[in-house]
């Protein structure tokens, strides 16, 4: 058991940790976001070029290794800087169904291309009545020939605006609720028949409602066996699931830690309010979220990178993202009532960060949702 | 002790459900329904026809024009009013500059604006906080100096709720400087068309303007606009605060969303074939939260009929506030729960007048995050929930 | 609407109060507990003569009222004294059951004897597998000739010890959890077949598991008609459930007014601990809970007088269960935490106020079976 | 990073394993899983066991017996004597006193004292608290007077752990009251058999002695059991609230705690038909404090790693103390509700050794409200969650 990290993830975090501390301050964040793409190109070539969108991949298929703890560390830092460059969407999810999914060629042709930058992706997963459960497609792709036509609708798809392809969750048999018959298809973005509604996140971050209507695509677009692609999708949403509780313990520490300087400085009734014990035993609670938040995702990290089941991988990352659910609700609210209605503006970055860890909530499964799973498990 | 209502409150309270069905507008009704933001018009429209009724003020003395009700008809009149979604009178005016100028403003006053204001012909906002102020209201630094027949007020006041609105601002003001904090400030009324006044507004985090700061440049003010005595305006402030605590509890408006929660929840699947509303961890956190408001209306009624009997409303009502907003937030996280995916988007043209785009998710659940977020301020104004649980040491406990 | 006691309210709240000050005090308790029996023969008839023990009886059936903010008014003071004498096991639940079933006969017979405080009574209607559903009822009582015949086993019989008769819930018909075929039998407490394990519980109220082997009783001895007894016992539940309720509200304000004073005295590091902020707002939390406690139990308690649906009246009762269940965790918790180590001991009251919340909490349907049955309501 | 046990490691592992099986008696461990009150003979006998082994105490120094154990085997060894139910050694001679003694004791004393400790042929128990010190610790006013080669100690102790067994006590006792107040106590070892002592118990919530009240008349003590200085008895308690600290997140004990409710709630029928385990409500409730559990695992294994590199166990630990006991506790109450009605019986003498009569509830159930009372202490002493709380914030946050 080995708590430090090797030379090689302590010099990725320190990439990163000196490029969000030197060019992503809340300043230039605000700035990307309110442009048309909501993400600098600049930094993602940058990303490409300092190798971080190898990070999730395996050596085999050209990437840094694909270590949930590498992942790990790399989220971590982002969260300290809000990071709205489409990282998850395109290198962990999309990336990682390819990954998981692709034959040699569909690797070659596109995680090449990812990894250098210039492929954007995004994965149609979720659907209106699906809530959380993966296994629940209504969306259908019907054999036709050679090729398969898609119908259905789909929502929150991450990076949706921008995305060169889409990694479309459909099902070939089955009824809803079957975990089998469920296939993933890429999809070029420009294909006839998809209709996006583009918007704009409350944490900054672009998603599109996607409307799939009698989309044609070529049988050699299916990602793997038909009807078989659930289990790694499932995997796949858990690492992406481990992958923003880990920016979420970055963002949470920045919570704490603005919290802290905030309450040194701000006088009330003449004195610092930090200096109010009700305050500081509350802040001591949100360092203890912090805490614990940090430890179960080290926790959930190092279980993906074991041998163990799927079951107990499975069983890891709702625990990880159960206890960091919690943590987030608590530091983020808590940050805002210990700023007062400074942190109600949009103004400071607090706001923003209580945004993103509120979305980070949300996705991938709620609290309730990983500890009725865990239970289940 | 008995909870039914009399035959003539049971008369009373349909009266209030056949009014408000007949009178108030159907267009505002829709924004209500559909989590669409109200314009300024709205609610003046609204506030006009309750004029027309006679039922803007039902805690002001008869003789400016309040109601005479019994607290149980004023009950009645709350409850049915939140429940239906018809909105309360905007606060500044009705519920927290007027009782100030009833209670010590001089009979010109009197005459001048509380006409204005049960009409709803004059739009009111409050200058009481100041950037470095917060709970420490006290320490405000916005000064007034008297010269000759004015006041030349300098300074700056935040959190001006819906300030770009306002005809007219209610300040308190430095008036002495040598005096202990409490002892040197003046409530001052203010024609928001004077000369060296700038309003900006400030963002929230739903990203919508509704507060603003309101900055005084050598703003030079009538002395009679002065409430009272110079230097006693702390005084009258306290008053003032008590009165804005009335339906802090926000009783009624709870009950509401949670009904439109509760159906929200019945039509939304769980994910694997059942309704959200069946699942039981989800309907057993709706249950506590449908509780604590059936517990905290009660403590309001408790609270209502102490005051009824000729107690004053005590401090034991700063529990109303803390209760109060703690419930409303929580039911916020409720929504954006049954939200899920659709909490996210931030999509303000969705919810604004006349929208006829795509529309992302059921009702107001893709604006259920923004309610979450703007929320956030209720346990931090109108005195934190920390002073709260100050006042309640110190005034309840004895601590 | 009207939150004010009536006079004859008014002088049994004095008139209980004034006992429980004058002569309840926490070693007279402590005394009584620790006689055989745990409970005073000599305050039970002075309850008699001053008129209590008709307080939850109508006035048709010779009792004060039978209003259920008459009992809360009671209650709650007993609450204070934390009074064990055996009021809720004879004059609520056994006797509630005669005064809802009995005929006019059976009434005749017992409630007089209970009002003048010579016929103690107790209630088995919990079994071992039960849990708080009271549909469960795996006792059987077989028709055998003009008798019945009881087979079962019942546990936290309470008053079980002391109790001269025993009211049982038993099956007549139908399979466990039927809502059907439930009746009330009463039995003596010295019937042939009849074994008891008697305890005294945390709280020192004496209880009782009771066994009924072939416990044969007279045709006569069924309370109501054979089959109809649910609906009656759900009513004399709940009106027990209110009933303790009631009695934490007290438990609570002698909790929070104990730790208040205490904590105004205990000094430490040079000052009283009272002055500490953070234990300030634990206080005025403790404050809001017993305030909030305290409004829904009105709230139930006038529910229950008005001629609301049973269903409606059980969903108050539920809410003010479930609520008054949060509180008294919080309120009891903090008491002893606020203390420290001294509320550890056997020695202080405080201590024996959380064990007599705690044993409420329990009582009756715990907080999540409240909240759930509220739910489904 | 990485999370598995080398080679070594599961041997280690499954060494521990086979000797727990072989040598922790069948007598005692039917006690510990039937919840049945351990005797002092049971504690002593199983440390002469271990002594055997030489597994007494992995934390001391190798020269004094310790094991010279890797963290990872200390954690492997902790975690498989918590899940197996075998007790650790009682803490006030091995974990308390011994590491003071070999840290700042004299040859003598530490040939005289150790060898016994480990041995389990002397019981030691703990002389801090006075009645009124609690979480002043500091303020402590048991004095002991030099009077030629003796110190005259008088005062009183109180919370004394399993005092009624001890055969030594180690106490902090004032040597100078004119110091202040941290700088006039010394640390010093007495023997209980000393004229002038006098224990008496203390009744906890569970109606169990388990603590005690020492009271010291004129009882004459020796120079030669002084530890190190006069007058420098604090520092050393500091070091000693260090080690305190260790194990208190208790970890492996709730995880045996939490296995145990899990095949309680598996077979506690949840009254319709289903299990309590079925039961989402409480099945989302365990979940969420297994994970609790687990994440608190994490915290400490971090915590080890970095004292392994060398790094202080630093006020970080706090967190430890906090989170474990909040752990304990809300474990306790998991078993109340599992017990229900079940809960409330308070039968001592059924969980007192030999008991043969009717049993109440399953297994150790009508036990849960005892266990949940009496472990409210945990959040009290060894530094209350307060004192924890004003750690953090002063000395992690420099609040």
């Amino acid at each position: 058991m080995d708590f430090s990290y090797s030379d090689e993830q302590q010099m990725l975090q320190d990439s990163v940790q000196k490029f969000v501390y030197s060019q992503y301050d809340f300043d230039t964040r605000r700035k990307i976001i309110k442009t048309d793409t909501g993400f600098s190109a600049e930094y993602w070539s940058l990303f490409a070029e300092l190798g971080w969108l190898t990070v999730p991949f395996k050596e085999e298929d050209g990437g840094f290794g694909g270590s949930a703890v590498d992942l790990m560390v790399v989220m971590e830092e982002f969260g300290k800087g809000m990071v709205v460059e489409p990282f998850l969407a395109t290198a962990v999810l999309g990336g990682g169904l390819i990954s998981e999914l692709g034959s040699a060629a569909q690797k070659e042709a596109m995680l090449s291309a990812v990894m250098e930058g210039s492929l954007q992706l995004a994965t149609a997963y979720a659907e209106p009545d699906s809530r959380y459960n993966l296994a629940s497609v209504g969306t259908s792709a019907k054999k036709d020939g050679a090729s398969y036509v898609i119908n259905g609708n789909k929502v929150l798809v991450l990076n949706g605006p921008a995305a060169n392809k889409l990694l479309v969750v459909a099902r070939t048999s089955g009824e809803k609720f079957d975990r089998d018959g469920i296939s993933v298809f890429v999809v070029d973005a420009s294909a006839s028949g998809i209709s996006k509604r583009e918007y704009t996140a409350v944490d900054g971050h672009r998603a599109a409602e996607v409307q799939f209507n009698d989309v044609k695509v070529s049988a050699d677009s299916l990602l793997g066996a038909e009807g078989k692609a659930l289990t790694a999708l499932e995997r796949v949403i858990d690492r992406a699931a481990l992958a923003v509780s880990a920016e979420a313990v970055g963002a949470m520490d920045c919570l704490l830690k603005k919290t802290v300087e905030y309450t040194k400085t701000r006088k009330q009734f003449g004195v610092a309010i930090g200096t109010f014990q009700a305050l500081q035993h509350r802040m001591s609670e949100m360092f203890i979220e912090c805490q614990l938040a940090r430890s179960i995702v080290i926790m959930a990290a190092m279980k993906l990178d074991t041998t163990a089941s799927d079951a107990e991988k499975a069983k890891a990352v709702a625990a990880a993202k159960a206890r960091v659910g919690r943590a987030m609700r608590k530091v983020g609210q808590e940050s805002v009532q210990l700023h007062g209605g400074i942190a109600c503006t949009d103004e400071l970055d607090v706001g923003h960060y209580f945004k993103r860890v509120t979305t980070i909530e949300n996705l991938f499964g709620n609290t309730d949702y990983q500890l009725v799973r865990y239970a289940s498990l | 002790m008995n909870a039914d209502f009399t035959a003539e409150e049971l008369k009373f309270q349909k009266e209030v459900q056949d009014f408000l069905k007949a009178e108030f507008p159907q267009d505002i009704k829709h924004k209500v329904d559909n989590g669409i933001r109200l314009e300024k018009d709205d609610f003046v429209r609204w506030q006009k026809i309750l004029y027309k009724k006679g039922w803007v003020a039902p805690n002001w003395p008869v003789e400016y024009g309040g109601t005479g009700w019994t607290p149980t008809q004023k009950y009645i009149f709350a409850m049915e009013m939140g429940l239906y979604g018809a909105m309360e009178p905007v606060a500044f005016g009705v519920k927290m500059v007027a009782p100030v100028i009833y209670s010590y403003g001089n009979e010109e006053q009197k005459k001048r604006f509380l006409p204005d204001i049960l009409a709803s012909n004059v739009w009111w906002c409050q200058g009481y906080s100041e950037p470095n102020s917060g709970s420490d209201l006290a320490s405000l630094k916005t000064t007034a100096v008297r010269d000759g027949d004015h006041y030349v007020v300098n300074g700056t006041k935040t959190w001006t709720t819906l300030g770009q609105y306002a005809d007219w601002i209610f300040c308190l003001v430095r008036t002495d400087s040598t005096a202990k904090k409490q002892e040197g400030i003046s409530f001052l009324l203010i024609d928001m068309k004077t000369p060296g006044i700038k309003v900006s507004p400030i963002y929230l985090l739903d990203d919508e303007p509704e507060v603003n700061e309101v900055h005084f440049d050598n703003v030079r003010v009538p002395v009679e606009n002065l409430i009272g005595e110079e230097n006693q305006g702390w005084t009258y402030a306290k008053v003032l605060l008590t009165h804005e605590r009335t339906n802090i509890a926000q009783v009624p408006n709870s009950k509401l969303k949670l009904r439109k929660l509760r159906d929200l929840a019945a039509n939304t699947p769980d994910g694997f074939g059942g309704s959200l509303l069946n699942n039981t961890v989800f309907a057993r956190k709706l249950a506590e939260v449908e509780i604590q408001v059936l517990a905290l209306e009660y403590a309001e009624l408790r609270t209502l009929a102490a005051v009824s009997v000729g107690k004053a409303p005590g401090p034991e009502s700063s529990i109303l506030k803390v209760v109060g907003t703690e419930a409303t937030q929580f039911i916020d996280e409720l929504y954006m729960e049954v939200a899920a995916y659709h909490s996210l988007p931030h999509i303000p043209e969705q919810f604004a007048e006349g929208f006829d785009g795509d529309r992302v998710g059921k009702g107001s659940l893709a604006n259920s995050s923004n309610v979450y977020f703007n929320n956030r301020k209720k346990s931090i104004y109108g005195g934190s929930n920390e002073i709260q649980k100050n006042i309640i040491s110190k005034a309840v406990l004895g601590l």
